[in-house]
């Protein structure tokens, strides 16, 4: 073989002109790439300068009272959002969890208030509810093969009518209840802040489920079933018996949201929080979980509902009226998303 | 539904039903659930065939409308409505040029002759009350003054007569009285010894709990001294009140609201709100239901109460703090006449 | 009556056979009544035009879609698969040919897509939790045993590599688990010199090992170099079935094609 | 080269056992085939089965003032719908329709009875309006690769608040306007029916839109980038300019819904419709295109709008409460796309 | 400086050029200082092993990609793409290795795509319309052109087609409408022999036409059966640009996989 010129320059060991842009070379360049490999580091980001910009405009807004309050008024929506991102990660979505939560909120007060049932068994029964309506969704979604968006939406509307059925339209106050339903709502002293322990609650919920979908074969099965339905069944993965499993979970979460509701609001209002779809899903997308599936964590869904609540809290204790509030979060939203996407440099 | 041929014409024997849309503002306000519970039992009694229509929520125009025109597809002869807004007086006018007759319940529409009679707490008076009791018991303090309102997107007569109401009792001036958020932010009231005020804001609670928690906690970030709180209904002072609480503010706060539903009024017995006006929704329907049946066998109908565009179904002040020169009733009293137990 | 065909399996019980295969797909035929048998230890090659229904067959033995009518057996016993878990379920490994993997997932994790492996103690039986160390080393194994070297990272999602890598990843996953078959539908497709022959060797190495692969391919010379028999599908049926001594390469083309008959 | 056996039978000519699964051999797989072909016959089929069905329960049903009626009540939903569809195709969401609307309506409204401007001019004023606001969600899609969802949900937030900036929260009547704004309320006889002026705006929208997304190469590209974003990028399509036109197009059908709504509601309200996003994506859905882009077609969504519309109209004139008519509403819902499902025999 | 390598085009200008191109992904290393010329007339072959950067230069050449640094010329004119489509003007057809077809759209939409056909008249030139029955028409003579016989129904949505089948629509697609280049990434990869002959005689066709063609292709024979120059990736880079005249096959193995420099 005769030897012969190369095209290119003579080859002077590997990566030599592309040297200068290998990302590793570069400190910024090594941050990014670490935002790349942990994606909820860049939401976390938005936030503190959130955070750090509402300080500044107003004393106040960093109190420690004031940021804990900002943690109980995330706590349901917060929660409801963990049961949102299991669903919206099998490229589903859930109209119905608002829904789910007040039937399940309204059946344990009732139950206990009511019929006083001991507030063990009447938690319990809300917990069935919950799995039952997470059950139904379920098993529209993978017996029929219906869109989910159809499936919540149309079992939406079933859980809000059996909530006004069975309650009248009334709101049970806290002060009837037992103590056990309304301990979310109690706080309890950490230094100089005093936490709710609701809030605790979501918290733990975080974690158990963040530790499922990250280090068990469920949780990968879903992050599966999610990105590639079709090529999860010819890996073998049983996508009905997953997709089922995930709605069963997002109904249990949803129960645990309906206790803290409860203790929230110190009711089991039939109309309360009807809004909580849209903002559970706003949570789960500013979180960077994906709506076409298989993309994004339970972590980013919880800075996805602080930095909403951030906002919200912050601008009013800036003193904005109201209106202008409105257009503000809206502008802020936008924001947070085109500085998270800034900050990970997603080439399409 | 009947088999009446033109909508409306009273030509129907005694043995035809009457047929009757009741179309309240949300069914999740135990003030309507007791309004409908109401006009089931009086439609019983007049031989009507009553059927339930609401809003999705307080302020849901769209789906009133809706209901409007289905009650006229359906060949009803009247139709009763606590109107959720301005846009639904249009419908109104179609349901009644269709030959239906129309009444408002609760919340008189504006212009008020878009119905045929309106039956209704005398909003105005409610707020005065609520107003002149709050003056007497300030008893010459500060008031740094938090208005929980219905809404800040649309305008609604309920909205402006209780909150200018609740100021005029308390001796400020409203300005425009159909017209929230006008007046001075601060001055001196003159109700009462008289005082020092200053109002922190307007906020809009859709007259829920989570809107009138929402709405408190804005109110109170902007300026945590409230001392004095209006809404506009109960379940929003359910939710003031449950925000008020988690900011340790419950105890030196004073909490007014109209209703007297009898969960309000067992709020006013714990202290949870200070005073309350009761309205009376179950009179309102059956009034509503029995004018309807005459209406549509006679022609004739009630008059309006004087000097007022509609007929008053009265207001009673309750509180366990009677002031002086206030009539009202305690919440013993109250809780033999409430509504929703 | 393979006698001529493959002499050597002449005695042997088939561990998977397949008869009268029927499958259609609204108005076009995939599959018009097809038998097959795959005996242990052989290497079944099935060739034929784009469209002749090869990876149709191979799907219907496999589970990822339900014949019309038709019967399967393994080992003798008649089955019925409604989805690829139940042929896994029996020893059946499939490498399709639109490879089938989950492009948000790193390369270990679609290695042991399906069957992951938890950590031992109780942080995994009781806590379940994954040994993704474990995984991410035996992942790498396997892909260097494959030959595949330019692939060090298994943590980079399927979605960034290259179409030659990715089918690796997928080629190594039949390889790694198949236990009684492994199927394979064009696995050299998107494959360099070297990893071919990386693959064919593995191919050598899973039937040397008394395991029966059946393997899809356009490459002619890649079948007669390790086919034992050759089933030739055209239209939706089988046209014959050939070895590599009773028939050449021209010869297969031509049946094929329908210019010849076996 | 020497004669082999062949492993399966005897070949005997193509398909012949085939045959029997051939569907082109049956008179119900003819249909099945013709449904395949024209996605929006099945939910033409759930219409009709409605129809009959609650011509069935009450007499009035039928009648020809009512069939008019539930046209006049989708009128708005309806032609919000076509721009949802439209913004769907591409894999997007528009979670701002009715903000958009509205908007345009309070201007239109406004600029002609406050300030008296001519109605043709306020109108065109209004269609600016929208095709401003088109741009801005575009813009946001394309230029910073926000997702649809967050955008939306951020400009949905501003134009609330700027419509009640603007409007200071009044209702502005529409016998104080001028009467071309209120036209597309009136109605005009045809034989023994009167058909109303806006639900002939919306049809003719749906129309021009079936025709330009059917038959024009725009229209294609369309489905091609919702379809696949990358692979028709590669295929040369300038996906942003497709987009930024698909969002104009979105804006200007909002515009003209917003003469509807006027006519309609013979008033333009800040606050009407706000739950119009969900019943327009619910159109689209049941009308069976793709929340995932690419498929789907704007007949399907008028079937869609019309199916929801009968539902509430025939289930009210049934005689149904309230509740149970928001509970039988979500059954429906799911039911109607069950047997869409059931009819077309999607095989996933 | 291709003078040896390639002397039928020594004294021709190059139509397409690429200076030192330079892609990285992240911490990977795509393209690492990559040259190439293109003669007019020509067949230039790129192979390499998998993940060698064959797909990533021809996706700089056609601005899929956009180079971290490097420069291309056209016709001798300084060129920077930054889409596809840029590169389509130039008269740059591709088709790349993951096809870029749209699943949902039939085959002759897919075949069109982007530069769709009006009908004649005020109907095209006031409406707009498409010409859906001569596109379709034309789609079929294509296809049959490329020997694609089993494929007869244009109207099928492509994500119903075999793999095979869908390659035949992406290398239709190019081969329609190229005007000044026509590069193609492994298109024969999924397709039958009689389709990869019909494929390589359209690269001569091509070719003849005066036409120059980039062919990736990891088919050792194929490559050297049609191309006039085989430029061989390594690693990111260059190794050595070759003619089936002055090397063999083994030869270009061993230089691809690093056993030789060339
Ligand atoms: N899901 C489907 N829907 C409709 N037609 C299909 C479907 N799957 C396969 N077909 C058709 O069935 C026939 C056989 O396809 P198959 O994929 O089995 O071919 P193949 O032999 O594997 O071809 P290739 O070598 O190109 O992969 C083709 O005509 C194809 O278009
Ligand atoms: N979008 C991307 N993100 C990250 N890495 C990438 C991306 N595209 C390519 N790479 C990497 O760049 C390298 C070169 O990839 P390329 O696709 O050019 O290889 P190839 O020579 O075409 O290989 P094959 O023969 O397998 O197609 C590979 O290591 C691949 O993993
Ligand atoms: O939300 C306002 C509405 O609430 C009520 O006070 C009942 O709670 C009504 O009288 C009023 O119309
Ligand atoms: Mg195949
Ligand atoms: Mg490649």
């Amino acid at each position: 073989m005769t030897q012969q010129q190369t095209a290119g320059p003579p080859s002077a060991g590997h990566a030599d002109l592309a040297e200068e842009f290998l990302d590793r070379q570069t400190p910024l360049s090594r941050i990014r790439n670490i935002l790349h490999r942990y994606p909820a580091v860049s939401p976390a980001l938005v936030l503190l300068i959130a955070v750090v910009v509402f300080g500044l405009l107003n004393d106040r807004f960093l109190r420690v009272e004031n940021l804990s309050l900002i943690t109980q008024q995330v706590s349901v929506v917060g929660t409801l959002a963990i049961a949102q991102t299991l669903i919206i990660l099998t490229a589903g979505i859930d109209l119905s969890v608002g829904a789910v939560m007040i039937l399940s909120s309204m059946v344990v007060a009732q139950l206990a208030v009511n019929n006083g049932l001991p507030a063990p068994v009447a938690l319990l029964a809300g917990l069935i509810v919950g799995l039952a309506a997470g059950a139904l969704n379920g098993f529209l979604v993978t017996r029929f093969r219906l869109p989910p968006f159809i499936v919540t939406l149309g079992t939406l509307n079933i859980f809000i009518a059996l909530t006004l059925l069975y309650s009248n339209g009334a709101t049970v106050r806290g002060s009837a209840m037992p103590d056990l339903l309304t301990w979310t709502g109690t706080t309890f002293p950490v230094g100089p802040v005093r936490i709710s322990t609701g809030v605790v609650v979501m918290l733990l919920l975080y974690v158990a489920i963040a530790f499922i979908l990250g280090k068990t074969a469920w949780g990968r099965h879903v992050y599966a079933v999610g990105d590639d339905k079709e090529a999860a069944r010819l890996a073998g993965i049983a996508v009905n018996k997953v997709l089922m499993s995930v709605y069963l979970a997002a109904g249990a979460v949803l129960a645990i949201g309906a206790w803290i509701q409860i203790g929230r609001t110190n009711a089991a209002s039939p109309n309360a929080g009807m809004d909580l779809n849209l903002d559970s899903i706003t949570a789960v997308v500013i979180g960077g979980t994906s709506l076409f599936g298989g993309r994004g964590s339970v972590w980013g869904t919880l800075l996805g509902a602080l930095i909403v609540g951030v906002f919200r809290n912050g601008l009013s204790l800036a003193g904005l009226d109201v209106l202008y509030q409105t257009l503000a979060v809206g502008v802020l939203i936008i924001l947070a998303v085109s500085i998270d996407q800034w900050i990970r440099k997603v080439k399409s | 539904g009947g088999s009446s041929t033109t909508p409306g014409a009273s030509e129907g024997t005694s043995d035809e039903k009457v047929g009757v849309s009741l179309i309240v503002k949300t069914t999740t306000n135990p003030f309507f659930v007791s309004m409908q519970d109401g006009a089931k039992k009086a439609a019983e009694a007049e031989n009507v065939d009553l059927k339930l229509a609401a809003g999705k929520a307080d302020g849901d125009e769209d789906t009133q409308i809706q209901a409007i025109e289905n009650a006229i597809s359906k060949g009803d002869k009247g139709i009763l409505i606590t109107p959720n807004g301005p846009s639904v007086v249009d419908a109104l006018k179609k349901a009644r040029d269709a030959g239906l007759f129309v009444i408002a319940l609760d919340t008189p529409p504006d212009p008020a002759d878009a119905v045929d009679i309106t039956f209704a707490t005398d909003n105005f008076a409610a707020g005065e009350l609520i107003g002149k009791w709050t003056a007497a018991q300030l008893d010459g303090k500060k008031a740094t003054i938090a208005l929980v309102d219905l809404f800040d997107d649309k305008i609604v007569s309920v909205d402006y007569n209780r909150d200018q109401g609740f100021l005029t009792g308390l001796g400020i001036d409203t300005a425009d009285k159909k017209k929230n958020g006008d007046e001075a932010k601060t001055g001196k009231y003159t109700g009462g010894k008289g005082g020092e005020y200053e109002i922190v804001g307007n906020q809009a609670s859709q007259g829920a709990e989570d809107g009138g928690r929402t709405a408190m906690e804005t109110l109170l970030s902007s300026n945590p001294d409230i001392n004095v709180v209006y809404t506009i209904n109960e379940p929003a002072a359910a939710g003031a009140f449950e925000a008020l609480k988690s900011a340790g503010k419950d105890k030196d706060v004073l909490v007014v609201s109209v209703d007297g539903g009898c969960t309000g009024v067992n709020n006013v017995k714990s202290g949870v709100i200070g005073a309350t006006a009761q309205q009376y929704p179950v009179k309102m329907a059956e009034l509503g239901v029995k004018a309807i049946v005459e209406l549509a066998k006679t022609g004739n109908k009630p008059a309006n109460s004087e000097g007022l565009d509609f007929f008053n179904t009265g207001v009673e002040l309750v509180t366990d703090k009677p002031a002086d020169g206030l009539k009202s009733i305690t919440t013993t009293e109250a809780t033999d006449i409430c509504w929703g137990k | 009556m393979t006698e001529s065909a493959a002499p050597n399996v002449a005695t042997r019980e088939p561990i998977l056979t397949a008869r009268n295969l029927v499958k259609t797909f609204g108005r076009v035929v995939g599959l018009d009544g097809v038998s097959l048998d795959l005996y242990p230890g052989e290497v079944l090659a099935i060739i034929g035009d784009n469209g002749a229904g090869k990876s149709t067959l191979i799907k219907c033995l496999t589970g990822a879609e339900v014949p019309d009518s038709g019967e399967l057996t393994v080992s003798g016993q008649p089955v019925h698969f409604k989805r690829p878990q139940d042929a896994r379920v029996h020893g059946i490994e499939t490498v399709y040919q639109n490879l089938a993997v989950s492009p948000a997932l790193d390369v270990a994790s679609n290695l042991f897509l399906g069957r992951e492996e938890r950590r031992a103690g109780i942080l995994g039986s009781v806590f379940r939790m994954l040994d993704t160390k474990g995984m991410r080393l035996k992942a790498k194994q396997e892909l260097t045993r494959l030959g595949i070297s330019t692939l060090q990272d298994v943590t980079v999602p399927v979605e960034n590599l290259s179409g030659g890598q990715r089918q690796a990843v997928a080629v190594a996953r039949a390889a790694a688990f198949g236990s009684k078959v492994v199927v394979l539908d064009e696995p050299t497709a998107a494959l360099g010199v070297r990893e071919s022959n990386q693959v064919l060797q593995l191919v050598r190495d899973l039937r040397d090992r008394g395991l029966p692969v059946i393997l899809i391919s356009h490459n002619m010379p890649h079948v007669f170099d390790v086919a034992d028999r050759i089933h030739i599908q055209r239209l939706g049926k089988c046209a014959a079935t050939i070895t590599p001594q009773s028939h050449n390469m021209t010869d297969a083309v031509a049946i094929m094609t329908g210019a010849a008959t076996a």
